[in-house]
């Protein structure tokens, strides 16, 4: 008996035709963005938010192994962020060598550091679960925010300034964007590889995955560092960006607004993480109009994607006009054309 | 040579004596059968033989080796996989997919590697998806490879999950209620297929069934539990000819 | 000593406002299996409610108490009827994020409509305070001690031993197996939000005679506060709940009393380190049993 | 920008209108309206009208940049802004490399007004805390002090770490030294604390939302000190009505501006702001509507008569020879860009600000 | 008494029941035998609401049960024994029970029903305070099938209620169905077990990949070549 509902793209290796549209698509974005920026067609708000794009996108992306593929809910991933943050830039704060070497190496102290974080939190929760798992994770988010007050060199609450800039937006966004790149590029290895299989299968059915050999606390572990190494990358362009951080930039809020770009965004489905932090980075600015009712609209547009996103029309939408399926139209047709040419 | 061997063993769940004095002993490459009237505590006996739950008394030895209260992990990783009463498949996966997941320790590249796509890692890939599907052909699953494993019909589910537990090489695999849902024509299948399986993955097999067919059709032995003890062993055939077996579970 | 026990009473009066709220919540969520961030802005919906009938409209006390309740309950249907039950057969995380948009709505419009600055009543409830051995204990933390005891035992008979309660549990396991007994899930989820929402009307009321205070983002607190108490509890636990706000209400007073000199700036971290080595301690919480799962 | 921008000059305001911090944002612009509303009917500034865009930052700082670059979209000349301290040092980089004259009504943390083109109007936190402890000490003879201060807002803590360095200095003690946070809702420990402690006042350099808070609690734990703090506490009678205004009877504190001052100018304002908003006006209202006078003060120095040429120097220049006689008091502005302004103390007195 | 029309039922786009049209008369037992995956399932769920139909009409004595929620189906007497159990695991079997009832007023003939349950399943008695989810599968399936009966049906849809019993409890699992049908509940049973389901059935529907191929007697169908070979296993 034949059945009809396969879950199209499943496949563990990419065919040759699409990773070729892949990376059209990935050096198209760049090449288009760049365009605009060098020769000063793209505004002023839209260059800043390219790069704010980005590390939300990073942080989405990073967010979704743990939420998506893992299963397990973290509230907490603003903590990881923040340690990147601040290890990296106090690196570049507080060394002289050359701003080359300083950027280079506040991006390798803040990846360690978040995935010193990641380790150490994680692998002393193994035995927590679910809901229990989320408060706790929640919980170091707002530790990581406390203590970093009274830590010697990071500001305090005043925050920690002075923290070197991109020289330039274009030099911003490359650096910014290279790092999302890097970042689909690990996810995906990570995801089609036999861990990633036991990752997915352990949210599946965890009794079923350990009774096949797995592993179940050293992939948890895994992850969670994979992804607070991330998180920390993050964090470290975060801080270039921003020039200056400060305790409150990661409250547990910023840890949930992640969490919403990757619901948003299709849990476990990567291209969906970055749009939704795409857009839940943009929709706001583009609302700025409204002027006061511009987060009550912001509220009243979560909501209807979340219950649009979940209907049942939206899934017989998609089986009809997804780009996909368009796609293979548009090529059916113009393959009928070029026959009857 | 002796593959299993059970002693003593035992378990409680709260007042309740599910499993008690328990032995068993399989030889390598037997077809083994476990049957008991339901709450026997069948299924309790492969939740302390994988792990699940620790015994309170006894002991387990495979192939020689105690395992007795070992995890799960390392308990399937000494040779023994199963199946599940309540079918308990990756239902998000494809039936592929969960093949996949059971070969998971057979090929052993590391995270980093995966992560750099090295070449021993797109071979140990190549690998792994050839012996999936050849797996699923074993079971006729091929055509249904790219499917959800949660939308396929309950028996095709048995199945996968029977091909999910070969893929991880056991020595030992415990089927519980593989024929659960079949009708006869699909029970006299499954039965030619465990037969094959055992062949041709040199597996010894030890099942939990309530299809008399089925179980006198291909165990050479069987055990009887009622209430947790053992009530009868030995010969298929004249186990179940025993009048107190028939009493407590086949009734007349 | 007298410190000691002064702080100690402090954190009991701080734990019963955070137990009381975490009642209602912890109710929704054992049923709904939803973890309902908004729950908090239902309180402060109240609390305006409460704040506009008094005030503005000088209402008599028990009218505006009464007032709060149904606003309070209606607006916990409302929401759930329209945000939530279209998501019946999504995953819960699809629903939380709902709920934080509903708990965004109910924030902006609050902004909107009454300002952001802090409105303060004028004391409405005027109960005095008990004088023991020196340390002095106002009478609304009884009050509030008694309320959440009451609902406390009332939900858990309510749940335990009534039809309608028994249905929940039945609704919040398997929903199918529910309609096949012949059980009206919509009825029993909308029941479910309205008593946790009136119970938030409770909260509304015992908080603003408490605190007297309240701002668009005074339920945005509550909504984390409630979860950490609810989970600590052991979820699903109503009793779980209550000890759960209560212990959290004591983690911080301890802190905030007895960390030193420039540790106490960092006073909320340490209490938040308290929940978590206890979680390690004990992964399912206080009361919580660990879900049975046959194999 | 739509086409009678041009003949105008483009001021962009940033601050917190939505979210927990927005009551200060939303302060400041509606004291900015009304300055440029009085300006504008006045005819303008040399005939210039001045043009005021506001975007919310949600006091976050990414935020502000995004808001910080709408607004140069827009094409903002001047910015009045960011409102808080944390956004207004992450814009330093930007307004450095646009070199635009930036005045800050509210911004309070020293980096602040790093920037060479950045002028402030509010005190800095450490000078208020310094001069409160002096005053205490000095003044009044008190030597061991209590202090209550918010963990989470860097307003709070420059202040407390001011205020404690310099009464470490003076050789006072601190008998008590507790916080509270964003999330904080009870004060009963913090004043237990206080109550069991030998101090002889208490110091909160906090704002007024909290601080009313803290009184209604002080009272419930008889903690009866005598109270002070900085300007943050402008204001607090508007929370506490009726006998509650009793509690903070005698509170001191060091305020540029009081709203119930008799002050033609201040009076007027309050009972515009008033009949536009239905609120009393707060420091950071009378903030908003001293940042826009400043600004105009330096046009008119600075003699502009091109609304689309302003000269970023010559503004810089005369933000440092004007003299401005604002709601928060008669200032000048230092080669630093701090504001040159008396520090009033206030004390309240019968339930009404009184200036000392 | 019980009578389905042209019923069409999808998932998403693919359609599990294809025009399928049959009737249970009172006091009637009728089995609906097919391979796994041919739609048994399915129909069941359409006939208590769990599944919409696309087309067709179901209709008990005079009412359209299509146009009905699902909860309310059970009111008029109409039970149904889920494939998997779908007992409350977390309630104690006590409380699935009562559950089962809970659409019933009259708490003496509650009672009542409860002790013939408890005699026809003693173990459900000696269990009554464990949690339903910690019993063996056949002790769950005793309980979903008690719980159905504590409604007092009129009609009981069973589906597959020998899977996982014992041989034991499989005879006496028929002879509960013929006892129940004695006393009057019309019974409409799927079953894997063929033989056994068409030799208490009064009629029969053989179903396949969405369509019924074949109806009959239960004796006729136990006679015809092609239901042997594919059903009976002989
Ligand atoms: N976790 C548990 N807690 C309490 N009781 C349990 C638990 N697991 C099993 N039992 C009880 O132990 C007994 C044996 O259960 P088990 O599942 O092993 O039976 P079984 O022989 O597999 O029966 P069946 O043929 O019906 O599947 C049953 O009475 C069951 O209720
Ligand atoms: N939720 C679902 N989504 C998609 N397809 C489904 C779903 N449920 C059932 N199907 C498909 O519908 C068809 C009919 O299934 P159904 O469960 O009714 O069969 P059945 O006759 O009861 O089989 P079995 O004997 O295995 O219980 C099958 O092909 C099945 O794969
Ligand atoms: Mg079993
Ligand atoms: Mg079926």
């Amino acid at each position: 008996m034949k059945n009809d509902i396969v879950k199209s793209e499943k496949k563990s290796n990419i065919t040759g035709s699409s990773l070729l549209i892949r990376i059209l698509v990935v050096v198209g974005i760049y090449a288009l963005v760049s365009a605009l920026m060098l020769t000063g067609n793209m505004s002023r708000s839209w260059e800043s938010l390219s790069i704010r794009i980005c590390f939300n996108v990073i942080l989405a992306l990073s967010l979704n192994l743990v939420v998506g593929f893992l299963g397990e809910l973290s509230l907490g991933h603003a903590g990881f962020y923040a340690v990147g943050a601040y290890a990296g830039s106090m690196f570049a704060v507080y060394t002289d060598f050359p701003m080359f070497v300083r950027i280079i190496g506040a991006v390798l102290v803040g990846a360690l550091s978040a995935g010193i974080a990641g380790f150490l939190i994680s692998s002393s929760i193994l035995k927590l679960k679910g809901d229990y798992l989320a408060i706790v994770t929640l919980a170091f988010g707002e530790i990581i925010r406390s203590f970093v007050k009274i830590l010697p060199g990071t500001g305090g609450t005043a925050g920690l300034s002075g923290i070197p800039a991109f020289p330039s937006r274009y030099v911003g966004f490359t650096f910014a964007y290279a790092f999302v790149i890097l970042t689909l590029i690990i996810l995906k290895c990570f995801i089609n590889s036999r861990h990633g299989r036991a990752v997915t299968a352990i949210r599946d059915n965890v009794i079923s995955a350990e009774m096949l050999g797995i592993n179940i606390n050293r992939y948890k572990v895994t992850v969670f560092v994979i992804a607070s190494v991330l998180a920390g990358v993050a964090g470290v362009i975060f801080s270039f960006f921003k020039t200056m951080i400060e305790p409150n930039d990661f409250s547990y809020n910023l840890s949930i607004e992640i969490l919403v770009m990757v619901v948003i965004g299709g849990m476990g489905n990567l291209t969906g993480s970055i749009i939704a932090a795409g857009v839940i980075v943009v929709v706001p600015e583009l609302l700025r109009a409204l002027e006061d009712y511009r987060m009550l609209m912001y509220a009243i547009v979560l909501i209807a994607v979340m219950l649009i996103n979940e209907s049942p029309k939206k899934a017989q939408f998609i089986e009809r006009y997804s780009p996909k399926v368009l796609l293979k139209k548009l090529l059916r047709k113009g393959e009928k054309k070029s026959e009857s040419a | 040579m002796n593959l299993l061997e059970i002693k003593n063993l035992g378990i409680s769940f709260g007042g309740l004596r599910a499993v008690d004095d328990f032995n068993l002993t399989i030889r390598e490459g037997q077809l083994y059968g476990l049957i008991g009237p339901n709450g026997a505590g069948k299924t309790t006996v492969f939740n302390l033989l994988t792990g699940v739950y620790r015994p309170t008394t006894g002991k387990i030895f495979l192939k020689g080796q105690n395992i007795t209260g070992k995890s799960s992990i390392e308990i399937n990783k000494a040779g023994i996989a199963r199946t599940f009463q309540n079918i308990r498949l990756f239902k998000n996966m494809t039936v592929l997919e969960n093949v996949k997941v059971g070969l998971h320790n057979r090929e052993n590249y590391g995270v980093i590697s995966s992560l750099l796509k090295l070449p021993g890692y797109r071979a140990a890939e190549r690998r792994i998806e050839e012996r999936a599907m050849e797996l699923l052909q074993v079971f006729s699953l091929e055509e249904d490879a790219h499917h959800l494993a949660s939308n396929l019909p309950y028996g095709k589910q048995r199945k996968l999950e029977i091909a999910r537990a070969l893929a991880s090489a056991p020595t030992l695999l415990l089927l519980d209620e593989p024929a659960a849902g079949m009708n006869p024509q699909e029970t006299a299948e499954l039965m030619e297929m465990i037969r094959f399986v055992q062949k041709k993955f040199d597996v010894t097999i030890l099942l939990i069934e309530h299809d008399m067919k089925l179980v006198l059709g291909i165990c050479e032995e069987i055990t009887v539990l009622n209430f947790g003890c053992l009530l009868a062993q030995g010969e298929t055939a004249s186990v179940l000819k025993d009048p107190r077996v028939i009493k407590a579970y086949l009734g007349d | 000593m007298q410190v000691f026990i002064s702080t100690l009473i402090d954190g009991l009066n701080q734990g019963s406002v955070y137990a009381l709220i975490a009642l209602g919540y912890s109710m929704v969520y054992g049923i709904a299996k939803m973890l309902n961030f908004a729950h908090g802005d239902v309180i402060m919906v109240g609390a305006y409610a409460l704040f506009v009938s008094i005030t503005q409209l000088e209402l008599p006390i028990p009218v505006t108490f009464l007032l709060c309740v149904i606003i309070s309950a209606t607006l916990g249907f409302v929401v759930e009827k329209l945000a939530y039950k279209p998501l019946r057969k999504a995953t819960p995380i699809a629903v939380l994020i709902t709920a934080i948009g509903v708990s965004y709505l109910l924030q902006n419009i609050a902004l909107l409509v009454f300002g952001s600055r802090r409105k303060m009543f004028t004391p409405f409830l005027k109960l005095g305070s008990l004088k023991v051995g020196g340390i002095s204990i106002p009478m609304i933390s009884f009050v509030i001690i008694g309320t959440m005891l009451v609902i406390m035992i009332g939900l858990q008979l309510f749940i335990k031993k009534t039809k309608t309660g028994i249905a929940m549990l039945a609704v919040s396991e398997d929903k199918a197996a529910a309609q096949l007994m012949g059980i009206n899930i919509n009825r029993t989820i909308s029941i479910t939000f309205i008593i946790g929402s009136a119970l938030a009307g409770i909260a509304a009321i015992l908080y603003s005679a408490k605190y007297m205070t309240v701002d668009p983002y005074t339920g945005s607190l509550f909504g984390i506060k409630a979860f950490a108490a609810a989970v600590f509890g052991g979820i699903g636990s109503i009793p779980g709940a209550m000890i759960g706000g209560i212990l959290i209400g004591v983690f911080e007073a301890m802190t905030t009393g007895y960390l030193p000199g420039n540790l106490t700036q960092a006073s909320d971290g340490f209490a938040f380190a308290i929940l978590i080595i206890m979680l390690i301690l004990k992964p399912t919480g206080i009361f919580g049993t660990k879900r049975i799962e046959k194999v | 920008s739509n086409a009678e921008d041009k003949n105008m000059i483009i001021i962009g305001g940033i601050g917190p209108l939505t979210g927990e911090a927005s009551t200060y944002g939303v302060s400041v612009k509606q004291g900015a309206e009304i300055a440029i509303k009085e300006i504008n009917d006045a005819g303008g500034v040399n005939g210039i009208k001045l043009k005021l865009y506001f975007e919310d930052d949600q006091a976050d700082g990414s935020k502000a940049i995004s808001a910080y670059e709408t607004l140069m979209d827009k094409g903002m000349q001047i910015l009045m802004g960011a409102v808080t301290s944390g956004s207004s040092v992450a814009l330093n980089d930007y307004v450095k490399k646009d070199k635009i004259l930036q005045v800050t009504p509210s911004a309070s943390q020293i980096e602040a007004a790093e920037n060479p083109t950045t002028f402030r109007i509010c005190f800095i936190d450490p000078f208020q805390g310094q001069e409160m402890a002096k005053y205490i000490y000095n003044t009044l003879g008190y030597t061991k002090a209590a202090i209550i201060f918010n963990q989470d807002d860097s307003y709070s803590t420059g202040m407390k770490d001011a205020f404690k360095d310099q009464w470490a200095e003076l050789e006072g003690t601190i008998s008590a030294e507790v916080s509270f946070g964003k999330s904080t809702t009870d004060f009963g420990a913090q004043m237990t604390q206080i109550a069991n402690s030998d101090a002889e006042f208490l110091f909160m350099p906090i704002y007024a939302e909290k601080a009313a808070q803290i009184v209604l609690e002080a009272d419930k734990k008889e903690v009866d000190l005598p109270l002070f703090g900085g300007d943050g506490l402008d204001g607090i009678l508007t929370y506490l009505k009726g006998e509650n205004a009793k509690l903070v009877e005698g509170m001191t504190y060091l305020t540029p501006f009081i709203a119930s001052d008799e002050d033609e100018a201040v009076q007027s304002f309050v009972s515009k702001y008033e009949a536009a908003y239905k609120e009393k006006p707060d420091q950071f209202a009378a903030d908003g509507y001293d940042a826009i006078y400043v600004i105009a003060a330096a046009l008119k120095e600075a003699n502009v008569t091109q609304p689309k040429e302003l000269d970023v120097d010559a503004l810089v220049a005369a933000m440092k020879k004007i003299e401005v006689d604002g709601l928060t008091g008669k200032m000048t502005f230092d080669d630093d860009g701090e504001p040159n302004k008396p520090a009033k103390f206030a004390k309240i007195v019968d339930g009404k600000y009184v200036a000392q | 008494m019980l009578k389905i029309e042209n019923l069409h039922v999808y998932y998403g786009v693919i359609e599990a029941i294809k025009g399928i049209s049959f009737y249970v008369n009172e006091g009637e037992v009728v089995s609906l035998i097919g391979a796994n995956g041919a739609g048994k399932t399915t129909i069941l769920h359409a006939i208590t609401g769990l599944v919409p139909a696309k087309k067709g009409r179901v209709t008990f004595g005079d009412v359209n049960l299509l146009k009905m929620p699902a909860h309310k189906i059970v009111s008029w007497g109409i039970a149904h024994v889920p494939e998997g159990r779908h007992v409350f695991g977390q309630l104690t079997v006590y409380d699935n029970l009562k559950l089962g009832a809970y659409t019933r007023k009259d708490k003496e003939e509650i009672e009542d029903t409860l002790s013939m349950v408890y005699k026809r399943f003693p173990r459900l008695e000696e269990r009554k305070n464990q949690l339903a989810g910690t019993l063996s599968g056949g002790e769950q399936q005793m309980l979903a099938i008690g719980r159905a009966l504590m409604s007092h049906p009129k009609i009981i849809l069973m589906d597959e209620p020998s899977m996982g019993l014992s041989p034991l409890y499989v005879s006496e699992i028929f002879d509960i169905i013929k006892q129940i049908s004695e006393s009057g509940t019309t019974v409409l049973l799927v079953e894997q077990n063929a033989k056994k389901a068409l030799s208490i059935a009064n009629r029969a529907y053989v179903l396949e990949t969405g369509r019924i191929v074949l109806e009959g007697s239960g004796s006729e169908l136990m006679n015809n070549e092609s239901v042997k070979k594919a059903y009976l296993g002989e």
